[in-house]
């Protein structure tokens, strides 16, 4: 061996050798797969529920696409192919666990009952976020990769607080990000502060295989869930297009966190299929072979042929499924597009909640020139 | 929320340092949701005692020892504050502020913004600021500026005990993210924690005078006040507390009444508060000023070795100087 | 070091996102210690497209897709700079610049300093900034003031296809760390790359005027030429291009003429550029001033959402009121 | 269990059971032991050049206290407990190869030919850094914790392109850092950057149990060389007390990054026997218990009881070296007490490497304002 620097991309090979450590109840294929330390039953309606969520979340990002496409939005971030990883996570919460979602978990804000309008609405560039945290159970959306990482584990730190002084019952937080995140240092201090705290955190890193252009291979050599050993809690890696095996995971790690046990990192495997947003164009960096590969383990056919095979649901609840998407669809399109533009003078009011002399005197002068022009416009 | 601040019932004397710690006591009796991050706040009581015997009285989950990593301070600073409570994060030195940028710039100020006013950040960061004592690189900055610029952030330094006292409760109490500086090398200067009637907005005559308006914050408030004593000029020194917001009514009644104006600062000049002090006394008071607003400021180079450092430092002499210079306009 | 600038035979008329690729090209050309790192650079060209095809020309060692972090880009490029290497680092966008803010200001900017001359930092930190292309937040920042305060830094900005693509080999060629804001939402507009006869650190009078002068840069400049050429009055124009250091001969001599003027940046006004130009003015033409210096600029709050940006954002419009005002002083 | 808060700090049992991973080629009596991976034969030369360089910098160390303590420095970072871990790690580098130190590195920089008077120089005040890295294959000081760990993963960077230029044989960069720093994310990118691009970096981390007041569990529940792993390279713990372990694994890891096999995380295991700096005071946050635990296991000590039973050396060579270091102590403090203070002037002329108009203008307007101060005085 000798000291070289790179003169070609590393190959990707989407059909690696099976990762033995991969957890899976789903087989690519749609049999039930088993798992010692994931033993899940799902009943009918739960299979049924998980269904219901992928095709409406599908729906709902289909029609962000749309509307960007249509000049309604000035961009969408789509997570076409990540429905099972976020549904499946989504389901595993309980209603008073935390969220604190990247900028592409629609999702688990549908499962956490966020109204896509207020997603859309951040992504037309009404407003920075549109949801109350707090009640919602879920944050706003985070563009800075990795720093919401850290709020993730702070407010855990309030959580376990909370519960000593019995102002709480024990509860866990989501902290979600990308493969790409993982090189952030913010996230790599999450895991220290939640390693040496025992933080009841589960890390949630969809690694779609790429950042952008970046392939996950760039970030790292090993496996990400490997990276979480070395900061004193246990990694697991979940098939992300199998919404059992997502969920069953995620529920285990949010379930030892809220017994005190301490931090997991879960790395759903899986795949962004369309461009990293609206703006990107995919074609200049990955291979159409790649995407038919990932495009043949869709999470949603994968569940729908098992639900088919064990019968599980006909084709009446398929239909009913896909005229509530239709449905959906045309509601949040309808919100989106009644989306009133923010009041420019309203911009200053919420920057603090104890206004200054300052701000008070910008609004007023703007609120004047804006009367002047307008008398001047008539 | 606004706290009811513990006054003292007699006046005590008390250096800086132990006045901030008096009164992180008290924002922590008062109220307690009140926790303090920081590295080596705990058992050593920070490596300026500010913090000293606060873990003791109050448990190791109320004063934490982080890890070492300013990012993280104040990255879980902003999740503990979503869950209801007011963190009051130590910054070790003012150079080690730097890697918390992102977290201070980009969340800490915006997400009462970013949620339309349904997320508050009642998050203290204390930063023992400026030169003076002899310390190696990075422990010497000024870099209030930097947060003065970012909108969201609120402002404040100290520049006596008694302030010191008040101020650190007033901060923890507001609901917005204040950035509080220290001045390092007024620590062990002693004073008494008189009752103090401002807000923590406010500006503060602390010397009046006729002839010319010294401005100053933090450590040049004490060299400021010295200079007018030293002057044959009747020079007013106003210790502008906040930083930002500016409490400029203060400042214009000042300085409309001298005429002129000296801003005196740490910092380098270019960008330094200097900078936006003029600029607004030329908007407000152009046909008042009678001379340039002058500054007196650190130079535009990094912090020198300590050697040097009574240089780059303005002193008595600079002040002195300068307000000469004004006063020949 | 200088490089020598590969200036085109024949005009050519591109859009300012092409000429950086075209300087850079022509830089790597020049001197195959050049180093391009960023997110998404290689391959993808970047997601402006600035780098389009450099990595296909110069291979995968010149044109570095780093991992995701901002903080390492600037860390390893200080040390491939003390290793002889001349590193041009990209920032996506100016939001995501912040994690790598202790790199810029306690090691990039000093390590000069630091080692008396020793080391030297030829590094290039380019960032695309400013407002105006209806994105999502942290996309629109306008972070400049940051870097101008802190000494050690150099700070130019581009106006025009023509600098765009000179000022780029020249901040290349500078032995001393340059950050280099280029105006994304002018990266379409094209111009001509006629010669620039300009040294990296010289303002340039774009549009010569008596009555009042406009100072601007980045994107603010076409701002500024359209205002000027709406105004009845006769508006003098002077693009900035460096902002640390400021070319204060050429600035004094245009208001030195004029009298009167109007600073115009997308940054907020509190220790925007406007404070530190607005100061220098008063300092040095306290008498020659007819109208305090006026700022037009982005208000003092966290970028707003895109729907209501233009609000924000100062227009020809404002600039014209501003004008007004400026001249019924 | 269950969601807690910590009430005390966890204890700290410095005579834990050994930890079999640990690598040592030194008892701490001072038997020669032997492990598999690090076979080495040391020469009676070796031998005696360790002893020297230990000894000598441990007496480069007291006389920085000591003149902090007289008043002569503002401040001294000591390395005492620390110096094996040093000179083992300093004399495992090659000419070419190329240190990034924090601020405690004395004994490294003693090794790679840095005059102690400089380092004594920035502890004065009179500069912030005296030598030439390129020069000295020693970097400056730093004192952000971590920064310099991306400098070296840089520098290594640089490298390997100019060995793939032709330009220069292979070296390998030493990147020196604290416990303490391994939370900072910096460290961490670090580790990312290294990892992915298999950089020819050996990060040598120095676990000297503390950050100031902050023990080592207090960032990490696992062993610091366990990060490794996670990033994609291996990690080693070694003994720092050591010379000849601690020699011998680093000196195997530079090796390794020479050869193009990537990165090595060393975690020197040691202990920091002063305080954290002449401004510390200890007794505040660590009992004597730990202090006296560790005093027993002295890096010197243990040479010498080796080198003694094993006829290495005799009493007139010990003599030799302890005279040597009356010298040496003698020779940094003359040359300490006679470093010139800066001139104020010059403090412009460094900045930049093309001075700008705003510096000239402020000098010399100061240089002005000095002369009519003199004028003044006089
Ligand atoms: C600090 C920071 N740097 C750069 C960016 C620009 N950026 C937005 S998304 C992205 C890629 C993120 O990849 P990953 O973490 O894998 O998440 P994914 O988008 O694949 O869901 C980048 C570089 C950013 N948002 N924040
Ligand atoms: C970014 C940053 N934060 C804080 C400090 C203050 N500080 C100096 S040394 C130190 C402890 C470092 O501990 P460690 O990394 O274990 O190194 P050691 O001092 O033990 O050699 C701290 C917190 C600093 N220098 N830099
Ligand atoms: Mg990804
Ligand atoms: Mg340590």
């Amino acid at each position: 061996m000798t000291q070289t620097v790179p003169t070609t991309y590393p190959p990707i090979d989407p059909a690696l050798p099976p990762d033995p450590s991969l957890v899976q109840l789903l087989s690519h294929e749609g049999t039930r797969l088993h798992h010692p330390d994931y033993e899940a039953d799902f009943t009918r309606d739960e299979l049924r529920a998980f269904y219901r969520d992928l095709v409406l979340v599908r729906r709902i990002d289909a029609e962000g696409t749309a509307l960007q496409r249509q000049g309604e939005l000035g961009l969408w971030a789509p997570l076409l192919g990540q429905e099972a990883a976020q549904v499946g996570a989504g389901h595993a919460l309980a209603a008073t666990d935390m969220v604190f979602p990247t900028y592409r978990e629609h999702g688990i804000a549908w499962v956490k009952d966020v109204d896509p309008v207020l997603l859309l609405g951040m992504f037309r560039g009404v407003e920075h976020g549109g949801w109350d945290p707090a009640d919602k159970g879920f944050g706003l959306y985070a563009i800075v990769l990795g720093a919401q990482v850290l709020h993730a584990v702070g407010y855990a730190m309030g959580v376990v607080r909370d519960v000593a002084r019995g102002e709480a019952e024990p509860s866990a937080v989501l902290a979600c990000f990308g493969d790409g995140a993982t090189s952030q240092g913010d996230v790599n201090e999450a895991f220290v502060w939640a390693g040496a705290q025992r933080s009841p955190v589960v890390f949630f890193c969809q690694n779609n295989q790429w950042g952008i252009s970046t392939p996950t291979v760039s970030q790292s050599r090993t496996p990400l869930y490997h990276r979480a050993e070395g900061f004193g809690f246990p990694g697991v890696r979940v098939d992300g297009n199998d919404v059992l095996a997502t969920y069953a995971v995620v529920r285990d790690a949010l379930a030892k966190a809220r017994r005190g046990e301490g931090p997991t990192l879960i790395e759903a495997y899986t795949y962004r299929v369309g461009p990293h947003t609206t703006s990107d164009d995919p074609t200049r960096y990955r291979d159409s072979g790649e995407l038919q590969h990932w495009k043949a383990r869709d999470p949603i056919a994968r569940l729908r042929l098992f639900m088919e095979r064990d019968g599980h649901a006909d084709q009446a609840f398929f239909d009913e499924v896909d005229a509530e998407a239709d449905a959906l669809a045309a509601r949040i399109r309808a919100g989106c597009l009644a989306l009133p533009d923010p009041d420019p003078l309203g911009a200053f009011d919420d920057v603090f909640v104890e206004q200054t002399e300052d701000l008070r005197r910008q609004q007023a002068a703007y609120a004047l020139y804006l009367e002047g022009f307008e008398e001047e416009q008539a | 929320m606004t706290a009811t601040l513990d006054t003292p019932t007699e006046v005590k004397t008390l250096p800086m340092a132990k006045a901030l710690n008096e009164g992180l006591r008290a924002a922590m009796k008062n109220d307690d949701k009140v926790l303090l991050l920081g590295e080596d706040i705990g058992r050593l009581g920070g490596v300026f005692r500010v913090t000293d015997g606060l873990q003791a009285e109050f448990g190791l989950d109320r004063v934490v020892d982080t890890p070492l990593g300013e990012s993280g301070i104040v990255g879980t600073a902003i999740g503990l504050a979503m869950r209801g409570y007011r963190p009051v994060c130590e910054i070790q030195f003012d150079g080690f502020v730097y890697p918390a940028f992102d977290q201070i710039v980009s969340q800490l100020a915006k997400l009462h913004n970013r949620s339309k006013g349904r997320v508050r950040m009642p998050v203290v960061i204390r930063i023992p600021y400026g030169g003076g004592i002899g310390a190696v690189e990075h422990h010497s900055e000024s870099p209030e500026s930097y947060f003065v610029h970012t909108a969201g952030l609120k402002v404040v330094s100290c520049a006596s005990a008694a302030d010191a006292y008040v101020m650190i409760q007033q901060a923890i109490a507001s609901d917005d993210p204040v950035v509080f500086f220290e001045p390092k090398r007024r620590y062990w200067d002693k004073g008494p924690l008189t009752d103090v009637s401002e807000t923590l907005w406010q500006a503060r005559v602390v010397k009046p005078g006729t002839d010319l308006t010294l401005l100053a914050y933090g450590p040049m408030v004490r060299t400021c006040v010295e200079a007018a004593a030293a002057s044959e000029h009747s020079l007013e020194v106003v210790d502008l507390r906040s930083l930002s917001p500016l409490d400029m009514s203060t400042i214009f009644a000042s300085v409309r009444k001298t005429g002129r104006c000296v801003v005196v600062h740490e910092a380098g000049a270019t960008l330094g508060m200097g900078a936006e002090l003029s600029a607004r006394l030329s908007e407000e008071l152009f046909y008042e000023m009678e001379a340039p607003v002058l500054r007196v400021t650190g130079f535009d180079i990094p912090y020198p070795p300590a050697r040097i450092e009574e240089h780059h430092l303005p002193g008595l002499d600079r002040v002195l100087e300068a307000v000469d210079r004004s006063l020949a306009f």
